[in-house]
């Protein structure tokens, strides 16, 4: 989006000093106000998170080589795995790209200062912070062995591992993301820079702002729902526990009402980064604009009416069932829509093979097989021989994998040279995402035929059917070529920190506010609060082909 | 909106707000003790008492939250979570209908003339 | 080490599954094939520098955005309702199917066969009959899972859940239980033994295999429960003051002191004898003591029992599959 | 838009409303805390909303117990404390009304008010608490109930009665520590309060939501008809 506002070319001395110069004592990160410097804090929590969540992921992987176990005890592996979700779910797919990159960005975006309660941001991440060392203190001492679930009345009543603790952290990190959704939500409505309408808002932001939405309607239900389970646990005053008059599958109610669309907090701000990135990388206007806007709201709205469907076995009632099934259909269109939309955008456009296009090409195959195998889930039939076993955890592997982390992998290598001001080596991006791509679909295709020859999950042991090694075998080659996959950009983005040539403001020639100023932000974002007067993506592929000019792309 | 006194409200306002909620108040208390509809049903009562209640609650957001003068953004998100609220209301589509899954044939299979011969029949005494 | 593709099909329910299952795969590759093909096609053929016609792009349309809602919510309605139908045959046992009781806990799979027969982590089943498996749980959440019968249903404390399935294949198959139970819930596993009619037959005779020929019935067993715990004393052959017959009980419908009609189902029955002022018949007071310290295993043999006490003549369709206290409270 | 935070104060002198570095204008800075507090209030009524929804499903099943164990419950004292509450919440809407006012003093009063009413609140509250304590009707172990309906199910009439009022009576709580601390900085003149009445405004609406909480607890608890 061009705008009147000066167009910076790098740091000229009047231009203010970056976010990163704005103070270098430990005292001016951990008490700013500054959107920015919170993205990056952020950056660096979901990060270790991410290397916890990944390093449980790997015992998994290593434990299931052999029928029999390799080296976990029984109970150590269902601490193992259930650490693996609430790690990875609760703590890094939740926050990773609204905290990280909609924290960053979004204001930028929308050309404003900061978000709406900058005060509120930096008590997010403090929560957010807090809550993670409440879980990781209950896993490093004793663990917690009741899966990311907590299904009562086994985590209530029977389970002996430090539950209460696990939760408490839970619910503290669901104030953090309640934290910024509400500054999200604000931010959007009142801080757009004049002429910023709401259809020319950047995909990205419409994408934040619904999952913002999801994240405000949804995270008090489980809160409230997990706070139910402490009482039952600690005071045995319940309302879950047969034994106490409940009934334990309205646990299972409350609980998907929020972690249905929970899955949508994960994945519609991947969908918004893939916007942004793939009309750089094509030169093209976003084709339907409307349509994936107006999908953006359609998901975090049906989001909210089809949790019924994680419950088919559950005993809930055949009516019931066949409503939420029918009405998970539904939800997989506007996901149908936006990967149509996709595919038309790269259609005559002027296609660059960079490190975030190759994010996004592998963020829409494996969307595709995830969103599709979501089918089986949604039928009423198929499910019930599918559900529980390994093709659920294939399948969610493939959305929040394939679709989250693709999609922050994507966004993370599209804006580093806005976070940092540096380049990383393009060609090392590129095997990193090809490495990524091909260990993944090794690691979790062997899940699909593994959950259909009928692998429960949460499995420690398979000696009853020993038939299935071969496949475990397979995804677990898979999961350590996955494993180097990850380790490499960790390696190079670091590396360009320090040795990584500067950026520029506009490295990739891309449209939107954020490539009009310097490269690392200053403190205030705008000298001037920019006036917006065209359309989003203002791109042309015909026009930049014709010119044959080589954009701004950063010669290593 | 440059002078604050342009935000404030006559307190008699508020005054009648407090009194009608008084009013109401009392008005459950002594509608909770008469019995309204048919025996042994208490719809009416509990639709009475919840109407109430939702009367003061719109009182209260109304002109003490000031909500009746505010923005329409304001409003929206006044009314979307009470609206929201109620969408977990679905879960009674379970509830209701357990009881109507028909499941044939709790009898005993001794006195079913379909039995399969060759099955082994439970003890008839 | 082998390669198994898809797991062997050894129910009814098998191949209506399966036909389900494929078809949901041909889509399920056929739009990757097409939207990934589409991609990269568009991704190579419009590379930057590529000297390609480009004019004409537009950044919208209406019908080709309408032909990709509609052709997708079409698809998958059409599959909604195949698996919606498949998926009520799975919940409707036919009435002559064969009952089998089975319980979970802690961390194994515990059956009963009505003649008294019971195993543990072990089922015998007859190939071609209709066999119907009441289930409840003693503790957490178990779930029930043959993978070559294709069929799985959680097994909750404090309420009777049901499966049914019809053997079709002689052979040994995986139980596994799907719903995480805790330390051992891998362990919590066994096998189905699907036995020719007969052989079945006379594996049951024999006494299952513990061999053990005329062991008591379920319903002996809930006889002796039934004496032991002096329960005609109250509930003899004629109502009495302190309690009503129990006989002719089963499937009955009665009238409770709430005025709500119930209909006395093993659900009802079992939480009568748990939590016997739930639900108080007309006419009587809640003198009735709670045996809350009956196991599972107990109550099915005791309901068993009353079953063989009579039915009522007109049993009429039983509701069932609700939660405990009301059950069967049915018509509210 | 573009007018700065210094050329509007020097415009209005130091009687004007502060702006915030982040906004650019007051009717955008003073709309989006309302907005923000709302979408919080959003927050909190689906949090009391999974309570709500366990209580409808409970009392639906088991209404018998739900109208026996009600009647152990002090009406009298439930209606004095809703009204108290009621009351509170006028005092609170006046604290607003003094604080667009500029009224410092009895902006203050007002404030002062509400933690007495709040406080009283808590007080009385305490006391049906505690004889639920002594009539042995808290849940757990040692839940003792004679009547004709299943002590289960008054227990989980009981779990969600405590469950629900300490919920509520902890937003209460709450609620007098922020008006407390707002009150302290309105006395000390803090720059954070200082000719601006929102951060009262703010309070105010978490204030009248506990109000309304308060309303509907009222006739689900005390008032069940047969």
């Amino acid at each position: 989006m061009s705008t009147v506002a000066p167009v910076f070319q790098g740091e000229s001395p009047q231009s203010p000093p970056s976010y990163l110069k704005a103070g270098h004592t430990i005292k001016s990160w951990l008490l700013t106000g500054d959107h920015k410097r919170i993205a990056i804090l952020y950056l660096i929590a979901v990060s270790v998170f991410f290397f916890f969540g990944s390093i449980a992921a790997s015992m998994i992987r290593v434990e299931l080589v052999s029928p029999r176990g390799v080296m976990l005890e029984n109970d150590t592996y269902n601490k193992v795995f259930t650490a693996h979700g609430i790690i990875m779910i609760f703590f890094f797919l939740i926050p990773a790209i609204p905290a990280v990159l909609g924290n960053f960005l979004l204001p930028i975006m929308i050309g404003a200062r900061d978000l709406a309660f900058p005060r509120l941001n930096l008590l997010s991440w403090y929560l957010y912070v807090a809550g993670g060392l409440c879980a990781l203190l209950a896993m490093a001492f004793g663990g917690v062995d009741t899966g990311w679930t907590f299904y009562t009345p086994y985590s209530s009543m029977y389970s002996n591992t430090n539950v209460t603790l696990t939760i408490v952290g839970a619910f503290i990190a669901g104030f953090s993301s309640i934290a910024t959704g509400i500054n999200f939500i604000v931010t959007v409505h009142k801080m757009r820079a004049p002429g910023m309408t709401w259809f020319r808002l950047p995909l990205m932001v419409w994408g934040s702002y619904a999952t913002s939405v999801i994240i405000v309607l949804g995270t008090p239900v489980v809160a409230i729902t997990l706070l139910l389970v402490v009482m039952e646990r600690v005071f045995h005053i319940g309302v879950f526990s047969p034994e106490l008059g409940g009934d334990p599958v309205l646990f299972q109610h409350l609980f998907w009402f929020y972690s249905h669309p929970a899955v949508y907090i994960m994945i519609l701000p991947a969908m918004g980064v893939i916007n942004e990135v793939i009309t750089c990388f094509t030169r093209k206007r976003i084709f339907g604009y409307h349509f994936i806007a107006f999908s953006s709201l359609a998901i975090a709205g049906l989001g909210f009416l089809v949790w019924g469907h994680h419950m088919f076995v559950s005993s809930q009632s055949m009516y019931q069932g066949m409503v939420f099934s029918l009405l998970s259909y539904l939800v997989a269109v506007p996901s149908a829509i936006k990967t149509f939309n996709w595919t038309a955008t790269i259609y005559k456009g002027s296609v660059r093979f960079q490190t975030p296009f190759l994010y996004v090409l592998g963020f829409i195959g494996l969307f595709v097989v995830g969103g599709l195998t979501g089918l089986f889930l949604a039928a009423m039939s198929t499910d019930v021989h599918l559900t529980d076993t390994y093709f659920v955890v294939a399948h969610f592997h493939y959305v929040m994998v394939g679709g989250t982390i693709m999609g922050f992998l994507a966004g993370l290598h599209f804006w580093w040279p806005k976070f940092f001001g540096k380049m990383y080596p393009d060609n090392w991006g590129k095997l990193s995402a090809l490495i990524i791509f091909i260990g993944f679909n090794l690691t979790f295709l062997p899940q699909f035929v593994l959950g259909y020859l009928g692998m429960p999950r949460r499995y420690h042991y398979y000696y009853f059917a020993p038939e299935f090694q071969f496949w475990h075998i397979a995804s677990t080659a898979g999961a350590s070529i996955l494993a180097v996959g990850f380790l490499i950009p960790a390696v190079y983005l670091l590396w360009s920190l320090k040795y990584g040539p500067d950026a520029g403001p506009n490295p990739w020639g891309a449209k939107g506010l954020e490539w009009t100023i310097p490269s690392p932000p200053p403190t205030t974002n705008f000298v001037e609060i920019p006036v917006v007067r065209e359309e989003p993506y203002a791109y042309d592929a015909e026009a930049d082909e014709r010119e044959e000019r080589v954009p701004a792309e950063t010669k290593r | 909106m440059k002078i604050d006194h342009s935000h404030a409200h006559p307190i008699s306002m508020y005054l009648k707000t407090f009194f009608a909620l008084l009013v109401l108040m009392v008005l459950t208390v002594v509608m909770a003790f008469v019995h309204v509809g048919p025996e042994g049903n208490s719809v009416l009562n509990n639709l009475i008492a919840m109407a109430i209640a939702v009367t003061k609650a719109v009182l209260v957001v109304l002109f003490f939250m000031h909500v009746k003068f505010s923005t329409q953004l304001t409003k929206f998100w006044a009314i979307l979570g009470f609206l929201w609220f109620l969408l977990m209301f679905i879960m009674f589509a379970d509830y209701t209908t357990r009881p109507r899954e028909y499941i044939r044939g709790w009898e005993p299979a001794a006195e079913d003339p379909n039995a399969p011969a060759a099955l082994p029949q439970p003890p008839a005494r | 080490m082998n390669f198994p593709l898809m797991p062997d099909q050894a129910s009814n329910f098998a191949r209506p599954y399966d036909a389900l299952f494929f078809a949901l795969t041909a889509l399920t590759i056929l739009f990757t094939v097409i939207v990934g093909a589409l991609v990269l096609y568009f991704a190579v053929k419009y590379r930057k520098g590529n000297r390609v016609d480009r004019s004409g792009a537009v950044e919208s349309h209406l019908g080709l955005e309408i032909t990709w809602t509609v052709i997708p919510l079409i698809l998958g309605l059409v599959m909604f309702w195949w698996a919606a139908k498949l998926y009520v045959d799975t919940r409707q046992p036919p009435q002559d199917a064969m009952e089998i009781f089975v319980i979970g806990k802690q961390w194994m799979w515990h059956a009963q066969h009505a003649n008294g027969v019971r195993e543990n982590n072990e089922l015998h089943v007859p190939v071609g009959v209709p066999v119907r498996l009441t289930m409840i749980s003693q503790d957490v959440i178990h779930s029930f899972f043959v993978p070559q019968f294709r069929i799985k249903q959680d097994v909750l404390p404090g309420r009777y859940t049901q499966q049914w399935f019809i053997a079709t294949k002689p052979g040994k198959y995986n139980l596994f239980c799907a719903e995480y139970c805790g330390t051992q819930h891998s362990e919590m596993g066994g096998y189905i033994y699907a036995l020719p009619p007969q052989e079945f037959q006379k594996w049951l005779a024999s006494g299952g295999d513990k061999k053990r020929p005329n062991q008591p019935t379920m319903a002996d067993l809930g006889k002796q429960l039934y004496d032991r715990l002096a329960c005609g004393n109250c509930h003899g052959s004629q109502d009495s003051p302190r309690g009503p017959s129990l006989y002719g009980l089963y499937g009955a419908r009665r009238r409770m002191t709430d005025g709500s009609i119930v209909e006395a189902t093993a659900s009802y029955i079992r939480e009568a004898i748990k939590n016997p002022y739930a639900k108080i018949n007309e006419g009587y007071q809640n003198t009735m003591p709670e045996y809350r310290e009956l196991t599972e295993e107990d109550l099915l043999n005791l309901i068993a029992y009353i079953r063989t006490l009579g039915t009522s003549k007109a049993p009429g369709p039983v509701l069932g599959n609700a939660m405990p206290a009301q059950i069967d409270g049915g018509n509210r | 838009m573009s007018m700065k935070t210094e050329a509007l104060q020097a415009a209005h002198g130091a009687e004007e409303q502060p702006l915030h570095h982040q906004f650019e204008e007051l009717p955008q800075q003073n709309e989006s805390y309302v907005v923000g507090m709302w979408v919080f209030l959003v927050t909190e009524i689906m949090f009391f909303g999974g309570m709500f929804l366990a209580y409808v499903l409970y009392r639906w099943r088991y209404s018998e117990a739900w109208f026996e164990a009600h009647t152990k419950l002090d009406i009298p004292l439930g209606t004095t404390n809703t009204v108290v509450l009621l009351t509170s919440s006028l005092t609170m809407a006046l604290a607003v009304h003094f604080a667009q006012l500029r009224n410092k003093r009895l902006q203050l009063a007002m404030l002062g008010a509400t933690i007495g009413l709040a406080c009283v609140f808590l007080v009385i509250k305490a006391f049906e608490w505690s004889a639920k304590f002594q009539h042995g009707l808290v849940p757990g172990p040692n839940f003792t109930w004679e009547g004709l309906v299943p002590a289960p199910q008054a227990q989980l009439f009981y779990s969600l009665y405590f469950g629900m009022t300490g919920l509520h009576a902890l937003h209460v709580i709450i609620g007098i520590v922020v008006i407390g601390v707002l009150a302290l900085l309105t006395a000390l003149d803090h720059p954070l309060v200082k000719n601006d009445f929102i951060p009262t405004e703010l309070v105010g609406l978490y204030w009248h939501f506990v109000d309304i909480v308060g309303i509907f607890l009222f006739p689900l608890f005390y008032l069940i008809p047969k």
